[in-house]
């Protein structure tokens, strides 16, 4: 399956694991089948019509939705009901929304030291020198004591993606993370995530962002009614796709 | 269910293991609840039971049947002091329900209207309203029975001199009474036709809706139902020779005598109760029609729909679905302020069976129960029934 | 809600720690070093409060004077006023000792509501109350009228009683307390208040002008009033007994609050020193100590001060000693011999 | 600004973006106009104002006599007040007043409740403001206060200790209703998370007792207190009645709290249940550091209004034979000096309960107000 991932980037060490999958809301079955492997250091985008089911895929790799049937390993470790491994797999997986879920009654700064302090038990004056390191690198540190209400969107996507690599992070999942922006503030949150993806973490994005995929993606899955129609290289992907719906999904997303 | 297995890097006892399963863990957690109130509520029952068994008392329901011996003033059954306490029960639940009832109707009608006198845009009646409304809702409702009590009973004249309306009606500290009705044998066919008025009037309503959905023409529905209801009886009414007298209540030598006597306790309470409600009602009222979007009203009009007509089918619909929720909880607290009227000694549930019945049986425990459980049963059912009619609204309004 | 569960259950365990075990009553008290007394919400000349919040009258003295035989001070008291409806239950419920609040002794009170009643303080009866300008000379001719009458006493089921043995008509007002009762009899509310008789002519006492009433002749009740205690504790009931039956031995000998002090120094009269502890040791068989009747009448003074300075003919309330003179004077005070 | 009376140049004379400002035309604004739109609109307003003025001036002219010019303030009795002037006799207020505020409470100890009343507000202020000067360091006392009132007020710690039957009057009413109030809220917070939880039995065992005391009067309750609950305790232990009366009403409270804050939890977007739990953050965490924090700030109007219903309800006590403001002065009504004076007693405390409570209705708008504005900071 995983043919092309000889990127020099991409080690072997494997980070996320997914075999056969299933699951289902209620009579729903909205994932079917799912078989993926991402490598530590691979850049995976995860991109289909809405309701394909991306979204809850890659909510079942931190267990914020629960998978019935099928193995998730992350990062070595199965996802089962054991709440010390679920604990295990969010410390190391960062999250970012659609819509940023930043903590309004928190400063900027809190925002970022709260689960370094709380999960990692990290000291408060080291967890802030980190929370201020990846606020620089998001290019925001002269807003750290500000309160997110006060922050525009896109600065907002960017406190929350360095609220999650403040927990030092081994993988990153990307939940839509431009949709809910402002066509002018796209770009300085890819920026953010296009500089991350340069560092080699290992990153599962669901975006309809296709210059982003072009540019730092290792493979491009493609998603429909809950099923994976296809995955490959950005270039193969876009240039060439298989399936008929991969085909009508293109037209409809490149051609707007 | 998951049908992954627990991996193999656990180790330990299988105990932290269940603690550690999320699931398992709240079946724990569940488990943990139920067993320590369980082990509560048998702590206090033994106490309870250790308690009453020290001195000598126990715990059945047998005293209801026996007579209460006292008598009470304002009975909507036949009742003396040699009826039972559960007929004493009976009193009091009826009277509690007489009070309710009538307090939901004034306070509703009452808050509607200061609610609507709020949202004019007459700065004298508005302020007034308001000043009124800021201060009754801002004191005890206590204080206002025994302050409108007061009121009733030292203001208003002695019944010889009572205040007197054609002869009819009469006003005095003794309460508000009015003349009897005295049915002759004929009145069962008004019964009847008010009957069959209120079955037609529904009838001709669908009638209407289905010849407006066909043709769309407007039949006047509320003229019609008035006929119905009104106008059927009354016909029937006369032509059965006018079987109703209405008795006044004539002076005897204490009290008025006959008459159908609204007591001065029910009127505190009834009137207290009602203002205080009717405040809240108001405000619930006004935030309800001031909720609904300008815009609504701009829409209506601009679709051409009449004023009134807009009110009636775009901005009541939309309030009405804001205001009942707010409203059906005022409802609760009137009937359970109703409780209130131990303090002016109007006999309902509190006063008869939780009062009088346990002070002179000694049976605390019993009592307080029934009136626990009557107390709940009561609010349940105005909460199903609010509820009822909030999804019924919902579904019109969809 | 763990947090809550163990947080009830720390609650019960101290709540059951800190109770400790629960001896006799006298005990308790002493312990206490407060003796919890159960008053009416206020009569005047019985139990009332004055403007400075202190409790006074006939029924408040004894509280007074069974602190100190118990604790040495009649000050030593915290006064539960309660309603005629939450005064057994505040006995029996343990809130208060001992219950000194005008309350009639009946057989089912006895036996049913499980108090023990220790004597006769107060010999009653209940009557009714009427404006002179009903024009009504009997209780007969009320037919029609409305009574007031407080709940959850006696007098309600007296009431009820009267009215159908003579097979006429009334309209109960229900009332509270004796403050609502007045003030609805004034009012007008009710043509007739009926109560005690002697609650009655505490109440006329306090009207602008009492001449304007009249208490009726018919006394259609026997209401020996006197104070009671929860039923199984005999030593305790003892206690409260022989403070009840001391202050009428008093008056009986002529032992007053001004003289108890010199006649507890030792007199010729062996019943006067029996009953002041010169002789014989009765206190101790209480489990008190030999001053105890000294302090209970210097605390409230005999029966007929007591009477006298609360209630008496001297007093707004004017009471005539009537029943409740000595046995030596035809009435009915009696107390057993001390000895 | 030009004014009325400028000529107004024809269209087009101007440049855009230089168009003088003109008064806008007569009658439009003014207080003639006011009167007209606000009074005179229409005739049926106009009817309303006058019955409107028309009961206002009957209301104040009769009141204000009664209650301002022709009142007694200090007479010995209610006869020496009648005797002086035919308006309210507020002597009886003046010589109970005391007694209505601090209830029995021994003299030389009031100093105590006074200390205590002052300290409230000072423990108050950083609650209730955001801009309280050095609000981190009071809110620590604020934090300690209670356990300070608790033993101003019983006494221990040094002080002569009282005994709660002397409580009485407006430091009853406030005992009552700030315990309630600082004991139902953690209580309402546990019940509210309970009741929002996803274990069934927690959720039911939190329903059913929040349902069970909604459903029932307070009145109710308190006899329950009064007549039952001695019965359920071991035998041998007692609590005073006003401890009883104390845990009924926290009781009471909580139940309403834990609606109110339920709410609040309601409207925390979903988002903010999954970010804290993406974080990695316990149950428990998540709940102290992110949900509760702005649950409870969206709550606190309802909070407010709860409390507000909360004190107005202490007065129920005197039916149970607590003395509360309502209580003690209802019972000078017997002090046969002033009887029959109902109405100067009755008005007097509606308009302390007035008072207290407008104020805090005010606080609870100022405060809505103030959330949806500065919802976003």
């Amino acid at each position: 399956m995983n043919e092309q991932a000889a990127t020099k980037d991409i080690s072997d060490e494997i980070a996320v694991q997914i075999n056969g999958m299933h699951k289902w809301y209620g009579d729903f079955h909205v994932l079917k089948d799912i078989n993926l492997t991402v490598n530590a250091g691979e850049r995976l985008v995860i991109c289909g019509p809405s309701g394909s089911g991306k979204s809850t895929l890659i909510r079942c790799i931190n267990r914020l939705e629960e998978h019935q049937q099928g193995d998730i390993i992350v990062d070595g470790i199965e996802l089962t009901d054991d709440l010390k491994h679920i604990d295990a797999v969010r410390r190391e997986v960062g999250m970012c929304f659609q819509h940023f879920n930043l903590f309004p009654h928190l400063s900027v700064l809190e925002n970022c030291t709260l689960a370094p302090i709380w999960v990692r038990k990290t000291p408060k004056k080291e967890a802030e020198e980190t929370a201020m390191e990846f606020l620089e690198k998001v290019k925001i540190p002269d807003q750290a004591n500000k309160f997110p209400g006060q922050l525009s969107g896109g600065q907002q996507q960017r406190v929350a993606i360095a609220r999650s690599l403040c927990m030092k992070p081994r993988i990153m999942l990307f939940d839509e993370p431009t949709s809910a922006l402002d066509p002018e503030m796209i770009s300085e949150v890819l920026d953010v995530m296009i500089d991350l993806a340069e560092t080699g973490m290992t990153m599962l994005c669901v975006t309809h962002e296709m210059g982003f995929a072009r540019k730092v993606a290792h493979r491009v899955i493609f998603m429909d009614q809950g099923e994976i129609i296809e995955q490959n290289e950005p270039e193969e992907f876009f240039h060439n796709p298989q399936s008929d719906r991969t085909k009508l999904f293109l037209s409809q997303i490149l051609d707007h | 269910m998951s049908t992954a297995t627990v991996s193999s890097t656990d180790q330990g006892f299988s105990l932290l293991r269940l603690w550690r399963n999320k699931e398992s863990r709240s079946v724990i957690i569940q488990i943990i609840t139920v067993a320590v109130l369980f082990a509560f509520f048998a702590f206090l029952i033994s106490n309870a039971a250790t308690n009453l068994e020290r001195i000598g008392k126990n715990y059945n329901f047998a005293f209801l049947w026996e007579a209460s011996n006292y008598d009470i003033s304002q009975t909507m059954i036949a009742y003396t002091s040699q009826s039972s306490n559960f007929q004493a029960m009976i009193v009091g639940i009826l009277n509690t329900l007489m009070v309710a009832i009538f307090g939901i109707i004034t306070a509703t009608l009452l808050g509607f209207f200061m609610g609507v006198v709020r949202l004019s845009n007459n700065f004298v009646a508005n302020r007034m309203v308001y000043c009124v409304i800021e201060f009754i809702r801002n004191v005890p409702v206590l204080l206002h029975i025994v302050l409108i009590y007061g009121i009733v009973v030292n203001v208003l004249p002695h019944p010889k001199a009572a205040m007197n309306l054609a002869d009819t009606f009469f006003l005095s500290n003794r309460g508000l009474y009015f003349p009897a009705p005295e049915f002759g044998d004929a009145f069962i066919f008004v019964t009847i036709s008010f009957v069959a008025g209120i079955i037609g009037a529904f009838l001709f309503a669908r009638h209407a809706h289905k010849v407006q959905d066909d043709t769309g023409k407007a039949l006047p529905v509320f003229w019609a139902s008035l006929g119905f209801i009104i106008g059927l009886p009354v016909v029937v009414y006369f032509i059965s020779g006018m079987p109703l007298e209405w008795i006044p209540a004539t002076q005897g030598k204490f009290n008025l005598k006959g008459g159908m006597p609204l007591k001065p306790e029910f009127l505190a309470l009834w009137l207290a109760l009602s203002v205080y409600t009717a405040c809240f009602i108001a405000e619930i009222v006004r935030a309800g029609i001031v909720a609904i979007d300008y815009g609504q009203t701009e829409a209506a009009h601009a679709l051409g729909i009449s004023s009134g007509r807009s009110t009636q089918l775009v901005i009541i619909p939309q309030a009405l679905r804001v205001i009942i929720p707010p409203l059906t909880s005022q409802y609760l607290n009137l009937t359970k302020n109703s409780s209130l009227a131990i303090a002016v000694g109007y006999m309902d549930i509190m006063g008869t069976i939780g009062g009088v019945s346990l002070n002179q049986t000694g049976r605390e425990m019993e009592c307080m129960t029934i009136v626990l459980v009557l107390y709940l049963a009561m609010s349940l059912m105005i909460s199903a029934f609010m509820n009822w009619y909030n999804s019924r609204i919902k579904l019109v309004e969809r | 809600m763990i947090k809550t569960i163990s947080g009830i259950a720390a609650f019960a365990a101290a709540a059951i720690v800190s109770a400790g075990v629960s001896a006799g009553t006298l005990d308790d008290v002493k312990a206490r070093g407060e003796l919890n007394c159960i008053v009416t919400t206020g009569l005047t000349g019985f139990a009332f409060t004055d403007e400075n919040g202190r409790w006074d009258g006939f029924d408040a003295s004894y509280c007074r004077g069974l602190a100190a035989a118990v604790l040495g001070s009649g000050e030593k008291v915290k006064f539960v006023p309660t309603t005629g409806k939450t005064r057994f239950t505040a006995l029996n419920s343990g809130e208060g000792d001992a219950l000194f609040r005008n309350t009639t002794i009946t057989m089912s009170r006895d036996v049913d509501l499980k108090l023990t009643f220790l004597g006769v303080n107060y010999y009653d009866g209940q009557g009714f109350m009427v404006p002179n300008s009903l024009g009504v000379s009997s209780a007969k001719e009320l037919d029609g009228a409305s009574v007031c009458i407080q709940t959850g006493t006696t007098t309600e089921l007296n009431l009820a009683d009267f009215f159908r043995a003579n097979g006429i008509s009334y309209e109960p007002v229900a009332i509270e307390t004796n403050e609502e009762g007045q003030t609805n009899y004034l009012a007008g509310r009710c043509d007739v208040y009926t109560t005690d008789a002697s609650g009655l002519a505490a109440t006329r006492a306090t009207f602008d002008d009492p001449g304007a009433h009249t208490v009726l002749p018919e006394i259609i009740s026997k209401e020996p009033l006197g104070p009671a205690v929860r039923q199984g504790d005999d030593q305790w009931a003892d206690v409260v007994r022989w403070v009840l039956n001391v202050v009428v031995a008093a008056e009986e000998l002529g032992i007053t609050q001004a003289n108890v002090d010199k006649l507890a120094k030792g007199t010729d009269n062996p019943s006067i020193n029996r009953v002041l502890g010169t002789e014989g040791n009765f206190g101790e068989l209480l489990g008190l100590d030999k001053d105890w009747a000294v302090r209970v009448i210097k605390t409230m003074g005999n029966y007929g001060e007591n009477f006298d300075r609360n209630i008496g003919p001297s007093t707004a309330i004017a009471l005539q000693r009537g029943l409740n003179a000595q046995w030596t004077d035809g009435g009915l005070m009696y107390s057993p011999p001390v000895r | 600004m030009s004014t009325a009376t400028d000529t107004v140049p024809a269209s087009g004379a101007y440049e855009p973006g230089s168009h003088p400002d003109l008064a806008p035309p007569p009658g439009t604004t003014g207080p003639i106009r006011w009167m007209k739109d606000n009074l005179f609109s229409s005739p049926l307003s106009t009817v309303l104002t006058l019955i409107s003025v028309y009961i206002v001036y009957t209301v104040v002219t009769s009141a204000g006599s009664w209650l301002v010019l022709d009142a007694v303030i200090s007479a010995d009795s209610r006869e020496a007040c009648q005797a002086i002037d035919s308006g309210a006799c507020w002597a009886v207020i003046v010589s109970r007043f005391n007694l209505s505020i601090y209830g029995f409470y021994p003299d030389a100890e009031r100093w105590r409740l006074n200390l205590a009343f002052i300290l409230l507000f000072v423990a108050l202020g950083p609650i209730l403001f955001d801009n309280f000067p050095a609000r981190k360091h009071m809110m620590k006392f604020s934090m300690a206060y209670p356990v300070i009132a608790y033993f101003l007020v019983v006494g221990g710690m040094g002080l002569e200790p009282v005994s709660t039957h002397l409580f009485g009057g407006v430091m009853l009413t406030l005992v009552i209703g700030l315990t309630g109030i600082t004991c139902s809220l953690p209580i309402g917070i546990l019940l509210a998370l309970g009741r929002y939880s996803k274990l069934p039995v927690m959720r039911m065992v939190c329903t059913m007792f929040i349902e069970f005391i909604r459903g029932v009067p307070l009145i109710a309750l308190l006899f329950v207190a009064s007549v039952m609950l001695n019965y359920f305790l071991p035998p041998g232990v007692e609590f005073d009645l006003l401890f009883r009366v104390l845990i009924m009403v926290t009781f009471f409270a909580s139940a309403y709290m834990a609606e109110v804050i339920r709410g609040g939890l309601q409207s925390m977007p979903k988002g903010q249940f999954e970010a804290a739990d993406a974080m990695g953050l316990t149950y428990w965490q998540a709940m102290r550091l992110i949900i509760l924090p702005q649950a409870l700030k969206v709550s606190i109007p309802g909070i407010v209004n709860t409390f507000i219903g909360l004190y107005k309800d202490t007065t129920l006590v005197l039916i149970i034979g607590l003395l509360d403001v309502l209580g003690i002065m209802r019972s000078s009504l017997a002090d046969p000096k002033w009887n029959g004076l109902a109405h100067e007693v009755y008005l007097y405390t509606a308009i302390f309960f007035f008072i207290s409570c407008f104020a805090m209705s005010r606080y609870s708008l100022y405060l809505e107000r103030k959330l949806h504005t500065g919802h976003k900071r």
